[in-house]
């Protein structure tokens, strides 16, 4: 903690800066499409919903089909393998604390489930850079301990190993 | 659509770290748009800002503003986008006739703010934001992957755009200061280090504190005020869905929906633009919306930025100032059409494009047909 | 001065709001809200040309959260926009959906107001509104301890009971006029579907009983912190002939911004020396009458819904929007003038004072306001509504919305400027 | 005692996922050429407020800009020692050594001469209830004057001359 108060006569210039002192803390709830899909993580499984109107296939589900406009209730099992749809290499990594330029490649790939009709971003593990390639296939790994949060997902492999 | 004038314009010239307070910041913008429009508080009927409150660290950001955006007693409101954005709505006020001079300002001051925090704040709460793996770096580095994999369009081609922003941004007087690099070249661009292949750091924009004032005025009152001028004569705005893997990176659905609602009301086609002032975070970005907006075939997009017809000014290049970089596309479209660009005017323009976005890869956009001329 | 085109308001509806919805996240909640308007309207979400929404971010944690709420918001591929103005916030995007159709641009616009307020730190929001603030005093020599106890006082209910203070003085009102206030509220919620605090029996005693909150207020009199979200439906006049059996036209909105009250920029002293005098809700009032071509509110205005967290308020807007003469608001009251079958009934939903979704609640105003006048509000009135009022504050009670609302289009119609 | 139970409804609890708004990470940045002067003005016991030549209007603690005239107000003004309550309001606390809860007066302060108000208190243990809108206060400074915004220690209330003259005309008739 620094001296206070703050001399203004000693103060070059005519703007002081202050630093913000707190942090406000939320709770999401992630709803029942969720909230089943993460019952479905702790089994090792992916459960997505189905649109009843167009039949496209959610993971992560929602309960709403963006083009249609309706229901999408139906859960369906989704298996654990998965294609590479996009990736990228990056060694930073950014959080709502702060953002830092790590040592280490963090190869990010934004992944399709099969069946699935959306796509979501993942660590792809094992391998290396130069081996990533659109349209590879992959499957998932599960984290070690699993507690019904998105981090349950460890990351993706490609199917054979690296 | 009846021609909505932009009438008077100022912009703070973005630093990176600004020695002004925030309302003294906005107060400078505004009361500087008063003077170059030549008109007095009181002739302003609404005041649209465009702040966020997770930009400015403080909730309802526009609380403590009025008195220096000028809104004291006016009818005031805030759209927590792009400035641009804010320049739709109070289009809205003035076309419905129930205003006449409205004053729009986009204000932030990134010296402040983690930027890049506050876009994992964007995330969806349930999966994406735990995770945070989706950020401005790995969305931007995805979304050239995609386009240079398509097209076949080569790192090189990218960094030669990215190089030749640099450049046009040291002609521009209202550009950040460490933003002018008259001497970049595409080699040097692809030097700097990786911020998440194949997006380097030189292809990312410099964040500059800010803020831009607009005055926007309906037909009859903007001939009496000024001699010269420029007319909005169309508009378009449009934002698709979040969902990262389902859309189509290689190119901006929600700009070829905005700008084809915005030409339709304009009455032009994509051939008729001589100069296009797009916010995009990255060159490549900038050649995504260009050719969603019509002005090249697919993946062709880079010719634009060597001839000179995208982002003479240097676009986001030049100083991204969030919340505010839309405005100032629209003021350098506004320059370009008046002939006042001095040193990076383009010859011969009649009619410009200008646009603004929020979201990732430009979820969301907004684009401005503006014409010159009485 | 008068509208381009005739806005008018064809559909209403509400999700279910409580103080924890568990079972939804943010963007399910506004989708049931969504869902419940485009239902009751009987349209396609293909319809809908333009969607504008807006929340108050710092509450729940999610910058720009309709980015992710897209698809739930039936605005996918859409234009878009984002109206947030504090408490306000609901109130702003109603009047921005009224400009978006006024201009012309748009012919069917949805407008959004939603907060999920379980999932964040209300008080930690409001306080941030002056972080800034608060954190170069130390510095400049303002001792901690007083900026805690002092500015404690300082947020929305510390405005609110300087405000009731005032008012109290001003009217001789007192705070058993306050506590029927929060008896009347309560009770009507009892009877609305979608309400939050909902007291069928709740008794003047009971209130009293209760202990300050900060004085005059006590727990009892205080708005609780709800999770909602409301949606409304505009359209063209002709269209909404075409749709709605008794179509609700807009015919004056107003919004004027004062200066803070209480705290102002950079540690400055607050412009508003009594924040019970309310310029800007007075200005807000008399343009909207105007556009609307009414002379005499207290007559021509048979339904009012006033944005009142707290009973001082609801008596300080009724008497400020020109519903009651300057400090006989209390004693309407006691008459049961304000009353569901009252000559002129007020917050008949049951108010913000029992259910308070913050960036809903501005919005909820006019969507009831509407629903009176066609006749489907969960707490419908006896008497037919042929004009009503809905009406919004936010910020440090510096910001304003008003919203006239009536059966019948403008009468005078004077186009150019 | 409690207020009789609303009806509660009853919803399925789902997972929740952590979320943080990290407000330590922020800066803020302040103009500090008034209150510099302001500061400066309370080491010699005077009260400087700032005068808008546009419109008049004094404000005090001095304010950076006119919202009514759109300008940066520059000229300076004495203001007495003197000021009234504007509004006021209570912030209960409990008392440390008796566990009673005591109701501390927080007053807006409403200076002589200005057009302002700012928030500030009275002299410790004054009782809540001898507080009404109008009083006249006057500036009680601190013993060492430091300029710093301390040096205002509270207001102590002065006698109301208002309540005097109405007294000596009731003794008259």
């Amino acid at each position: 903690m620094k001296n206070l108060p703050l001399d203004l006569e000693k103060m070059e210039g005519d703007i002081f800066t202050s630093k913000g002192m707190v942090k406000a803390e939320f709770t999401f709830w992630v709803g029942l499409a969720m909230d089943k899909f993460y019952d479905g993580t702790t089994d090792q499984k992916f459960i997505g919903t189905k649109c009843s109107k167009c039949g496209k296939v959610f993971l992560p589900p929602r309960n709403r089909c963006g083009d249609c406009f309706a229901k999408a209730e139906e859960f369906v099992d989704l298996p654990g393998t998965a294609t590479l749809k996009n990736f990228t290499i990056t060694p930073w990594k950014i959080t709502e604390r702060r953002a830092k330029k790590g040592n280490k490649n963090a190869l990010v790939g934004l992944v399709q489930v099969d069946g699935a009709d959306s796509a979501f971003m993942t660590e792809i593990l094992n391998t290396t850079e130069d081996k990533l390639e659109e349209g590879m296939k992959l499957k998932v790994v599960w984290a070690k301990r699993i507690k019904g949060h998105p981090q349950d997902i460890a990351g993706f492999e490609p199917v054979g190993g690296a | 659509m009846e021609r909505i004038g932009i009438v008077g314009y100022h912009q703070v010239r973005p630093e990176l770290d600004l020695q002004m307070s925030p309302y003294e910041c906005i107060f400078t913008a505004v009361r500087g748009a008063l003077d170059h429009a030549g008109l007095k508080r009181k002739d302003i009927t609404t005041v649209i800002s465009a702040t966020n409150d997770y930009y400015d660290g403080k909730t309802i950001s526009n609380c403590f503003k009025v008195s220096a955006g000028g809104a004291y007693m006016k009818d005031e409101s805030k759209v927590e986008m792009d400035g641009a954005h804010a320049a739709q709505y109070a289009m809205f006020r003035i076309l419905s006739q129930n205003h006449k001079l409205a004053m729009v300002y986009g204000f932030s001051m990134p010296s402040c703010m983690p930027f890049e925090c506050t876009r994992i704040l964007e995330l969806d709460p349930t999966f994406d934001r735990p995770i945070s793996l989706m950020n401005s770096y790995s969305t931007c580095g995805m979304q050239m992957r995609a386009y240079m994999k398509k097209y076949g369009v080569s790192e090189e081609q990218i960094a030669e755009a990215t190089a030749t922003n640099w450049k046009n941004a040291a002609k521009n007087p209202l550009a950040l200061q460490e933003a002018q690099k008259a001497d970049m070249t595409a080699a040097e661009v692809l030097k700097s280090d990786y911020l998440a292949s194949p997006l380097r750091e030189l292809m990312y924009p410099l964040l500059g504190d800010g803020c831009t004032a607009l005055i926007l005025a309906p037909e009859k009152q903007a001939l009496k005020i000024t001699d010269n001028p420029v007319w909005i004569t169309g508009v378009g705005n449009c934002q698709e869905t979040y969902y990262f893997g389902e859309r189509d990176l290689t190119t901006s659905l929600s700009m070829e929906k905005a700008s084809e609602a915005a030409y339709k009301m304009a009455g032009v086609k994509p051939s008729d633009i001589d100069v296009a002032e797009l916010f995009g975070y990255t060159a490549c970005e900038d050649i995504i919306l260009a050719e969603s907006a019509g002005l090249a075939e697919k993946g062709k997009g880079d010719s634009l930025v060597a001839k000179g017809c995208l982002n003479p000014s240097g676009g986001a290049t030049s100083g991204m100032t969030p919340c505010a970089t839309g405005l100032n596309r629209i003021i350098e479209a506004v320059k370009q059409l008046k002939g006042e660009a001095e040193e990076h005017q383009v010859s011969g323009v009649k009619k410009a494009i200008a646009s603004g976005q929020i979201g990732f890869c430009a979820q969301n956009n907004i684009i401005y047909v503006l014409e010159g001329g009485n | 001065m008068c509208a381009k085109v005739q806005p008018a308001v064809i559909s209403a509806g509400f999700c279910e709001h409580a103080s924890k919805r568990s079972d939804v996240n943010m963007a399910e909640l506004v989708n049931e809200a969504v869902e419940d308007t485009i239902t009751k309207a009987g349209i396609e979400w293909k319809d809908i040309d333009c969607v504008i929404n807006g929340n108050m971010p710092a509450f729940e944690g999610a910058n720009i959260p309709e980015l992710w709420m897209t698809d739930h918001m039936a605005s996918k591929n859409k234009p878009f926009l984002r109206v947030t103005t504090g408490g306000t916030t609901g109130g702003s995007v109603t009047i921005a959906g009224y400009y978006a159709i006024a201009s012309g641009m748009y012919e069917t616009v949805l407008a959004i107001g939603f907060e999920q307020q379980s999932c964040g730190d209300t008080s930690m929001g409001l306080a941030s509104v002056a972080l800034g603030e608060f954190s170069i005093m130390p510095e400049l020599g303002y001792e901690y301890n007083k900026i805690v106890s002092n500015m404690g006082a300082g947020a929305a209910i510390g405005i609110a009971s300087y405000q009731a203070m005032s008012y109290m003085r001003r009217s001789r009102a007192t705070e058993e006029d306050l506590a029927r206030v929060v008896v009347q509220n309560r009770r009507n919620a009892a009877k609305n579907w979608y309400t939050h605090l909902k007291m069928p029996t709740v008794t003047i005693e009971d209130v009293l009983d209760t202990p300050y909150i900060s004085f005059p207020l006590r727990y009892g009199m205080v708005c609780p912190a709800t999770d909602g979200a409301c949606a409304m439906l505009f359209t063209t006049e002709e269209k909404a002939r075409q749709i709605a059996d008794i179509p609700v036209y807009v015919n004056g909105v107003g919004s004027y911004s004062n200066e803070s009250a209480v705290l102002a920029a950079d540690c400055a002293g607050a412009g508003q020396v009594d924040p019970s005098e309310q310029l800007g809700a007075m200005k807000s009032a008399e343009v909207a009458y105007g556009q609307a071509g009414i002379s005499f509110p207290n007559k021509e205005i048979d339904y009012a819904e006033v944005y009142a967290p707290f009973p001082n308020q609801e008596l300080m807007w009724v008497e400020r929007v020109g519903l009651f003469e300057e400090n006989t608001a209390a004693e309407a009251y006691e008459q049961g003038i304000t009353a569901l079958n009252g000559e002129l009934p007020i917050n008949c939903s049951g108010g913000v004072n029992s259910t308070n979704a913050i960036g809903a609640s501005a919005m909820e105003r006019p969507a009831e306001a509407a629903l009176q006048i066609m006749g489907k509000a969960g707490n419908q009135v006896p008497k037919t509504v042929h004009t009503a009022l809905g009406h919004g504050w936010g910020g440090a009670v510096n910001l304003i919305t008003h919203l006239v609302m009536s059966d019948e289009p403008q009468r005078k119609f004077k186009g150019g400027r | 005692m409690p207020l009789p139970d609303y009806e509660k409804k009853q919803y399925k609890v789902t997972r929740t996922m952590p979320g943080a708004w990290y407000l330590s990470n922020y800066k803020y940045k302040f103009n500090l050429s008034r209150m510099r002067i302001m500061l400066r003005g309370f080491k010699e016991g005077k009260i400087l407020g700032v005068k808008c030549r546009g419109c008049n209007h004094v404000s005090f603690p001095p304010k950076l800009i006119c919202g009514r005239c759109l300008v940066m107000p520059d000229q300076w003004v004495t203001l007495p020692d003197t000021g009234s309550v504007a509004t006021g309001s209570g912030s209960p606390r409990t008392d440390q050594e008796t566990g009673e809860i005591v109701i501390d007066p927080v007053i807006l302060v409403r200076q002589d001469g200005a057009d302002t108000v700012w928030i500030h208190n009275l002299p410790e243990n004054y009782s809540f209830h001898d507080v009404y809108i109008g009083m006249p206060i006057k500036v009680h400074w601190a013993e060492e004057l430091k300029g710093l915004w301390s040096d205002i220690e509270y207001y102590d209330p002065i006698e109301d001359m208002g309540d005097k003259i109405n007294k000596e005309e009731l003794a008259k008739k």
